[in-house]
């Protein structure tokens, strides 16, 4: 194969004002041959996305390329004219962005702008243009393709947004795609579905691609290459079988560890000790809660149905569901930010008021919430010092040197020097923000912090780290978590217990190994067969099973009767599962399965052979495709 | 009057002003006795005068012709603008009023009347009667002619509980109005007065027809009929056709106003208006250095006035009335803020403009600190505050200048500047020390009975002295010439010495006009000739 | 998790980056510190102006009205700017004016802010009947003319300066209202100020401590701008004659009293005029400055 | 949408009465009334009495704003305390003014701003933007009567080549009144112009930081198009805002104009009419004032919401 990228001695600076320059890309070096799959791996900062970027002749404002060169088809691409460079963007190298829902625009049809780059480059014409999207529609398996183009973003999902990246960017049949984190801000169940499409399309187009991410496990289903980088240097490259397998450097081997394997029974560590002080400490009774005004027990949107769970002393809680499930309004509802429509939240065995403003002081302190963007949780005008400083004014009365010296500890707790109380957080890096956001909630000194996605912004070497923390706190204080997130495996290495949150409705809840052990609920089962493995090919063989033909490329429907999950449930049954609501099975203390099938059934269908059970397989024309 | 040597002088030899004066009056038919008289008096030999009215002469029988437009613009109007006459109060109903009715009488230039819509008019032994005859045939804009009824009519409104006439207090002694027949009235006064017709002359005075109440578009007999009347935009007014006199010489008027005073001067010196009333002091350079235009100063006996209230601190201590009256710099005045366009005054409402009843023999009071000084001393006074509005141009640096003085011998004068609007309502007497101005009036006697007779109305400073009421009216009834003149020197003294109006300068009415327009009046009783003009003036470059 | 022990002895080579290169502080252009430099001359102006004049404000000269640049009088000295209608010193005269109309046009844009943006915030805080009913009195006095409610007031008070900055003061708030409770509403959906709730702070804390500081830059870009306009509104009232007090020397009205003289070549309307722009113009410029260093810069990537 | 149009709708008419009573306590608080403004010097107090009698000024404030409440809804705008003439008699012929000023203006205007700033934002930085920025900057920076006068010096009085004041005759032609209006006309393009073109620039600049504008810039779009379809559909909201507040000072905060080019509009009347304490005038002129105002605003929301595909179809 012929290189058709080379990137030789590639220099990205940051000129400053004063004539010196802040480096961002220190010279590298690397090759994508036509039709392969190059990933550049590293967190974030290490100039992955600059480097994406480079190929395109872009660089983001106050960058420039100081120095190297990218020779596409061997002519440079740094040394090109406007009129050249133009061409090449959008019709010879083409960009998917991290974030669909902010890189389409708003005012402009989805149509328009998908066909928009082969229409101006004179590639086709608008009609041809038009037809070739729809095909791509087709091959990316978006809903009703024919009337796609004419819709506004705002009208599709985040999901089904990614993908109409992907056609827009393929639309012009360019010679080289640079996906830059495509699907780091998706579910597992929607980022399985749009790798799926990514890999197929790009296998039918045959189109050579960049692939930036931090996740090791989605470059081992996609991959052929791939790039290691450090603060803008190459650390190590190779075939993806020689990095995922046998990784050399050692900031590799330190990426590997940090990305979990999918999750399994038996891998969190628990509470030192056993479980002596298993007393309830915040009990949610028969909750149902949501937004707008509530006319007799029930609110205008309803969010939450039915909740039952409870946080023991001591215990991490992981409350895992989908985006738009309501686990950050269960937390929120706990943390009395939404008053509960119905039910009750219990505390040490006393009932809260619904809102914080009717809660004591004392109540407030012991209940903790934690937001998920330290970036608009701490305010950016006041320093560490202060941010930490309040509520250990408020809380503890503390004053003076007492409190500036507890500030320093709670820092030291969460393992940041001292000398940060007299920064700002825009002074900081995003794990160093996230610390300082759960110290402002720990210097309260609470029973229990209610953790919404903690991690799931941060690069994976720095989620797992802040998860370490966690843990460590944990055991230190004695403190109790809600640990909310949509990943698994972060749960199932952390948590005692998980609540397995479907469109408002706990699904299944119970200790960590039961859950992740079957009798699995359907849906619990999708969950863990979409968390991608550092496994080459182990997109293919998931893709291959039950759950994901149904399971995927089907949006959430809340609903108020029957199960929640019926209308991606493989196994669901017609005129029971869509009218009655499922009876709870527990199959061992403590874990509740709601399923109209028996718990037997259900171990049936793990072992049964692979078989549709009803009319979905229309679901997924084309599974077969992948392989 | 200065006329340049060597060949015999011709009109162009004389200053704008008085080419323009000559001219116009030539142009209305005043006599050439009359006219070389004025140049005599201006310092003229016979000869020179008569070279120069003879080329004068050629000049108007060449200009005066009839037809086109004149464009006038005046310095205030709005909603209130009004065509009912006894509501007028400003320049542009006046000049409105002049071009829509007639009077019984009418002013001459030099302020002495003559008939008008009365063909003539006498009184008795002791002016204690008067009878005015009506001329016949004049028809009104509607056609219908004019008759003692109307006058009856328009006289009547000056009276009684529901009158809003701004002028009843003038006719007030009269005591009724009699009419003998159709063309003949009679006013029968309730005490000898030489000077009604004088009074009558006046715009309130105008004759509307008989039964009138609506002044959207009302009769009148006018040289010219209402073409279009928009309250504070404009009004058109075009010939009246069948006129009882010679007509107008313009076919048509066009009258607005320009509040803004630059923008005044910039529409004259853009050729968009013909004349302009109330020239800012301030921009006579202006229009004397620009082509084709000039200035129009009637010296006259009007005055800027500063007021401290009689009856109330600080104005009721006579020392530091005085003292106010020595701080003024009265040649300063005339010189530096009314630009030359005006007279020194005497703090006396009465000065040369109003003839043989100006007490010359009265010495100036000259700007003298020590004075000033010394009586602010004995007065013990050491701060007052004065309330002024621009009422006149010139009004409010009349009193900054005054405010330096007062600095010099130790007073703090503060001054508070307030809007016009409201100024005559709501802050002139009603506040110890404000300004006042006054339009010079028909005659001294009535100048004085107006704002210095002890119950008067409009008494500025309620300076309420006997002996004054006494002499204005005793003096009306006196026919010998010497014992008036003493009379009225008595009472300008009076006024001077212990009033408490301060009077340091008396202002020109001040307008400008284009070249292209001649026959403007000098009827020292108001802005452009006293408002005649709509009838008279007329177009040059036709 | 695989060895734990390698991670830890790794984790001292490779410790977290920064996420961005670090954002550059802000640094106005040349353009930008002209206009500093213009306004801070001003602004001293505003202190030592009237003792460093040569004549007071209200000294009339003895000598003569409208004289030309650089005149020289016999016993009363040298008129660098000439003098105007009334032969005062234009030169001294801009130096007091400088005290006057800045200060005037400062205290009123402060009392404008003071005013607008507590109730503004206060507004985007408490919301409900608060809001609806300060939002209606705004925005009727936003739908009047500026200048007819100045004309109203000094009517109604007399036109002296703390009537004046009153009025200003007032009719601005309006327009300062709306800003502050536009930037009030967004900051305070954002996350910490639901934190500073949950943890039981007072509104007092919440509105001086989370909302107000970052509310703070563009509030102050915006009075930048407003000055302006309270200069210029101020400027209008004199020319419609409803301005300070005389003698005191006020920009506007200098230009106002001076624009005959124009007309035959006096530029003693000239000088104030010039006055103003440099003042308003240079504060206008910093303003353009801060806000294009903020935003804009994907603009130049266009090609 | 039609929800939030109605909702402006009925916050307008709040407006309006809010305005009605501040207005009226406004001009109830001044000093002097018509009567002793209008009769000035030379009034008596049984002068003043009678007129006050013959124009109904004798009763109590509140009354007389009750009558012309109530005359308000029956669409009868009462008569001037001052002149005595009929309001909408002195309206109708200013507000066509008025209207026709505003309306040429805007034509004129509007769309040269506009397309100004979009061309200053798409060149950013370099001497077109440049020159436009400084440009409407000064002219923003100065106080508009200078602007005026300095006109009417060059324009009128030096070069003779337009008429210093703008008098409206009914019986000019069209084009005679165009060109008697010529300098109102071109001061007050000058002065909104320059407004407007900084904020279309500015509104522009805005939307110019949001990461669609890198994507398009990303797939190759040209400068032109991507100003006038990625960015300016996203800023029309702002846009049109300032538009719409230009649009409603033509035609209520021209005062100054008016006043210097003797041009017969509202404002100068409303002026006029505090001036004379004119009560019922004043009060019509506000209510026209706010009403235009109002409509503005709501055209500008409305407009907002049609640019925007959110509001315009949800879900």
């Amino acid at each position: 194969m012929t290189e058709l990228l080379e990137v030789k001695g590639l220099k990205i600076a940051a000129p400053q004002k004063d004539g010196s320059e802040i480096p961002i890309v220190k010279g590298v070096d690397f090759n994508v041959k036509a039709g392969e799959v190059v990933a550049l791996i590293g967190e974030s900062g290490s100039g992955k996305t600059t480097i994406s970027l480079g190929s395109l002749g872009y660089t983001k404002p106050g960058l420039e390329f100081t120095g190297g060169s990218i020779k596409l088809h061997g002519n440079d691409i740094l040394t090109m004219g406007n009129d050249d460079l133009r061409s090449l963007r959008g019709q010879k190298v083409a960009y998917l962005a991290q974030s669909a829902a902010a890189t389409f625009n708003p005012a402009i049809t989805i149509g328009e702008q998908v066909t928009e780059s082969a229409v101006l480059h004179g590639v086709m014409t608008q009609e041809e243009a038009t037809i070739r999207a729809t095909e791509l529609y087709h091959a990316l398996e978006l809903p009703d393709p024919e009337l796609l183009g004419g819709r506004y973003p705002h009208q599709v999902s985040g999901g089904q947004l990614q993908r109409l990246m992907a056609a827009m960017a393929l639309v012009g049949r360019p010679d080289l795609l640079v996906l830059d984190e495509p699907t780091t801000a998706l579910d597992v169940t929607t980022q399985i579905e749009v790798l799926k499409a990514f890999k197929k399309v790009i296998q039918e187009e045959g189109s050579a691609a960049i692939y930036v991410t931090h996740d090791l496990a989605v470059v081992a289903q996609i991959a052929d290459h791939i790039v290691v980088l450090y603060s803008g240097e190459v650390q190590e490259q190779g075939s993806v079988d020689q990095i995922i397998n046998n990784p050399q450097h050692p900031y590799t081997k330190r990426l590997m560890a940090a990305a979990h394997a999918g999750p399994k029974p038996g891998m969190g560590d628990k509470l030192s000790g056993d479980h002596d002080k298993d007393i309830a400490n915040v009990q949610v009774k028969d909750m149902t809660a949501g937004y707008g005004e509530i006319r007799d027990g029930k609110p205008a949107i309803t969010v939450l149905r039915d909740i039952n769970m409870s946080v023991k002393n001591g215990h991490v809680v992981g409350v895992i569901g989908e985006s738009g499930c309501g686990k950050s309004t269960l937390a929120r509802v706990i943390a009395g930010l939404l008053p509960a429509a119905q039910g009750n939240i219990i505390l040490d065995g006393k009932t809260l008021e619904g809102s914080y403003k009717q809660r004591t002081k004392l109540e407030l302190q012991k209940i903790q919430f934690v937001y998920q963007m330290a970036d608009t949780a701490l305010n950016p005008k006041q320093m560490i010092g202060e941010i930490l400083g309040r509520p250990i004014e408020m809380f503890q009365g503390l004053t003076g040197k007492k409190k500036r010296e507890k500030v320093a500890e709670t820092l030291r707790m969460v393992e940041l020097p001292v000398e940060f109380e007299n920064r700002y957080p825009a002074e900081l890096s995003g794990g160093q923000k996230q610390r300082v956001n759960l110290a402002r909630s720990l210097a309260a000194e609470p029973e229990i912090m209610l953790c919404d996605e903690v991690t799931s912004a941060l690069d994976s070497i720095v989620g797992s780290n802040v998860v370490k923390l966690l843990k460590r706190l944990r055991d230190l204080t004695g403190v109790s978590f809600m640990f909310i997130t949509h990943d698994l495996s972060t749960v199932a290495a952390f948590a005692d217990e998980i609540v397995v949150l479907y469109a408002g409705r706990i699904v299944e809840q119970g200790p960590v190994d039961e859950v992740l052990s079957p009798p699995f609920h359907p849906y619990t089962r999708l969950l863990i067969s979409s968390v991608p493995e550092m496994k080459i090919g182990w997109l293919e063989e998931t893709m291959k099973k039950r759950e994901m033909a149904v399971g995927i490329a089907r949006g959430v429907e809340i609903t108020a009767v029957g199960c929640p999950f019926y209308n991606r449930c493989p196994i669901a049954i017609d005129g029971t599962c869509n009218i009655k609501t499922p009876p709870v099975h527990e199959p061992t203390p403590g874990h509740q399965i709601s399923c109209h099938h028996s718990l037997e059934d259900i171990l049936g269908f793990e072992n049964a052979p692979q078989q549709v059970l009803h009319g979905f397989e229309k679901a997924a024309p084309d599974d077969a495709a992948i392989l | 009057m200065t006329e340049s040597k060597g060949k015999s002088p011709t009109i162009n030899s004389l200053s704008h002003t008085d080419q323009d004066m000559v001219k116009s009056g030539l142009s209305r038919g005043v006599s050439r006795r009359v006219v070389m008289g004025w140049l005599m008096a201006g310092g003229a030999t016979v000869a020179g005068a008569g070279s120069i009215v003879a080329s004068a002469t050629k000049a108007v029988a060449a200009m005066a012709q009839k037809g086109g437009t004149i464009k006038f613009a005046s310095d205030l109007h709005g909603p209130s603008d009004t065509l009912d006459p006894g509501l007028n109060t400003s320049t542009i109903d006046y000049s409105r009023g002049r071009a829509h009715y007639n009077g019984l009488v009418q002013f001459n230039d030099d302020t002495s009347v003559r008939p008008e819509l009365a063909e003539e008019f006498s009184s008795n032994a002791d002016n204690t009667e008067w009878t005015f005859k009506l001329r016949q045939g004049v028809t009104f804009h509607d056609g219908s002619s004019f008759t003692a009824d109307d006058v009856m009519y328009s006289m009547g409104r000056h009276y009684g509980e529901k009158s809003t006439s701004t002028a009843k207090t003038l006719v007030s002694d009269v005591a009724e109005w009699v009419r003998v027949d159709e063309y003949t009235v009679k006013a029968k006064m309730s005490g000898p007065n030489g000077d009604l017709p004088k009074i009558l002359a006046t715009s309130q005075f105008k004759i509307i027809k008989d039964g009138t109440t609506d002044f959207q578009n009302p009769m009148g007999t006018g040289p010219f009929k209402l073409a279009d009347y928009q309250p504070g935009v404009r009004s058109l007014h075009t010939r009246n056709e069948d006129y009882w006199r010679d007509g107008p010489n313009a076919d048509s008027l066009e009258i607005f106003a320009i509040t803004d005073k630059v923008a005044r001067t910039s529409a004259l010196l853009s050729g968009d208006i013909d004349l302009m009333q109330g020239l800012d002091p301030k921009a006579i350079p202006q229009i004397e250095s620009a082509p084709g235009v000039g200035i129009w100063s009637v010296a006259s006996g009007a005055y800027i006035g500063i007021v401290c209230m009689t009856n109330t601190s600080p104005g009721d201590n006579k020392d530091f009335v005085l003292a106010m009256k020595y701080i003024q710099r009265r040649e300063k005045i005339v010189r530096s803020i009314l630009k030359g366009q005006g007279t020194v005054g005497n703090d006396n409402p009465i000065n040369a403009a109003y003839g043989p009843d100006f007490c010359s023999d009265l010495p100036i009071r000259q700007h003298d600190l020590d004075k000033a000084k010394f009586h602010l001393k004995k007065s013990g006074i050491t701060e007052a505050t004065i309330q002024v509005a621009e009422v006149a141009p010139g009004t409010t640096d009349v009193v900054l200048l005054m405010q330096r003085e007062a600095q010099k011998i130790g007073l703090k004068l503060n001054i508070n500047k307030v809007p016009n609007d409201g100024y005559w309502g709501a802050v002139w007497m009603k506040t110890p020390m404000n300004v006042t101005t006054w339009n010079m009036r028909p005659t001294a006697n009535v100048m004085m009975n107006l704002a210095f007779a002890p119950d008067a109305p409009w008494n500025d400073s309620l300076w309420a002295n006997e002996r004054m009421g006494q002499l204005l009216v005793e003096s009306r009834a006196v026919t010998d010439a010497a014992l008036r003149h003493e009379m009225y020197c008595e009472m300008q003294t009076l006024i001077s010495e212990n009033s408490g109006m301060i009077i340091p300068a008396h202002r020109n009415y001040l307008d400008a006009k284009s070249d292209n327009v001649e026959g403007i009046g000098t009827m020292p009783l108001g802005s452009l000739g006293g408002y005649e003009w709509p009838e008279f003036a007329f177009r040059t470059d036709l | 998790m695989t060895d734990a022990t390698a991670n830890t002895e790794e984790s001292t080579i490779y410790d977290e980056l920064p996420d961005a290169p670090p954002k550059k502080k802000l640094e106005l252009t040349w353009v930008g510190k002209l206009g500093v430099t213009v306004v801070v001359f001003w602004l001293i102006m505003v202190f030592v102006g009237p003792y460093i004049a040569p004549f007071h404000e209200a000294d009339i000269m003895a000598y003569d009205s409208y004289m030309p640049i650089f005149s020289t009088t016999e016993g009363e000295g040298f008129h660098l700017l000439g003098t105007d209608y009334i032969e005062r010193d234009i030169f001294s005269r801009i130096l007091w004016g400088a005290r006057t109309t800045i200060g005037i046009a400062f205290t009123a844009t402060l009392m404008a802010y003071a005013v607008g943006v507590s109730l503004g915030i206060a507004a985007a805080v408490a919301g409900g009947w608060l809001d609806i009913g300060l939002s209606r009195a705004n925005d009727a006095i936003i739908s009047l003319p500026s200048i007819m409610l100045g004309l109203l007031a000094v009517n109604a008070f007399g036109s002296s300066i703390p009537t004046l900055i009153m009025t200003a003061g007032a009719i601005y708030a309006a327009s300062v209202f709306r800003i502050a409770r536009a930037l009030g509403q967004d900051i305070m959906v954002m996350d910490f100020v639901e934190a500073a709730r949950v943890r039981g702070e007072t509104m007092q804390w919440i509105i001086f401590r989370e909302v107000l500081p970052n509310a703070a830059m563009p509030l102050a870009t915006d009075f930048g701008l407003r000055l302006v306009f309270v200069v210029l509104f101020i400027s209008s009232l004199s020319f419609l004659g409803l301005g300070i007090q005389p003698p005191m020397a006020d920009w506007g009205s200098m230009v106002r009293q001076n624009l005959e003289g124009l007309g035959y070549g006096s530029y003693a309307a000239v000088w104030p005029a010039l006055a103003i722009a440099t003042f308003t113009i240079s504060i206008n410029l910093i303003v353009d400055d801060i806000s294009a260093s903020s935003g804009g810069s994907l603009a130049k990537k266009m090609i | 949408m039609q929800r939030m149009v109605i909702q402006r709708i009925i916050i307008g008419f709040i407006t309006l009465w809010v305005v009605s009573v501040l207005v009226f306590i406004g001009t109830s608080i001044l000093p002097g009334d018509v009567a002793e403004i209008v009769l000035g010097q030379t009034a008596t107090p049984e002068s003043l009495a009678a007129y006050r009698a013959e124009r109904g000024l004798d009763q109590p404030l509140y009354m007389q704003y009750l009558t012309w409440l109530g005359g308000m809804f029956t669409g009868d705008l009462g008569t001037s305390k001052a002149g005595g003439a009929s309001i909408s008699s002195l309206i109708s012929g200013r507000f066509g003014n008025t209207m026709l000023l505003a309306g040429i203006v805007a034509i004129i205007s509007v769309p040269m701003s506009v397309v100004l700033g979009l061309l200053a934002a798409m060149y950013p930085g370099t001497w077109i933007d440049r020159i436009l920025t400084f440009g409407t900057l000064s002219l923003i920076s100065v106080p508009e009567f200078f602007i005026a006068t300095f006109m009417v010096l060059i324009f009128a009085v030096q070069l003779q080549w337009l008429p210093a004041i703008a008098t409206m005759s009914p019986e000019a032609s069209f084009w005679e009144t165009i060109g008697s209006m010529a300098m109102p006309l071109i001061t007050l393009i000058i002065v909104v112009a320059a407004q407007m073109i900084r904020m279309t620039r500015a509104g522009i600049l805005n939307v110019m930081n949001s990461p669609y504008i890198e994507m398009a810039i990303l797939k190759g779009v040209k400068r032109k198009r991507i100003i006038l379809r990625h960015a300016f559909y996203n800023a029309i909201g702002p846009i049109v805002n300032v538009i719409a507040l230009n649009l409603a000072y033509l035609v209520s905060g021209v005062v100054i104009v008016e006043t210097i080019f003797a041009y017969p509009g509202l404002a100068k009347l409303m002026i006029d009419g505090v001036q004379t304490r004119d009560l019922p005038l004043v009060q019509a002129c506000a209510m026209i004032f706010c009403g235009t105002y109002v409509i503005l605003i709501i055209m500008a929301d409305v407009a907002a919401i049609l640019s925007n595909p959110r509001l315009r179809n949800p879900k």
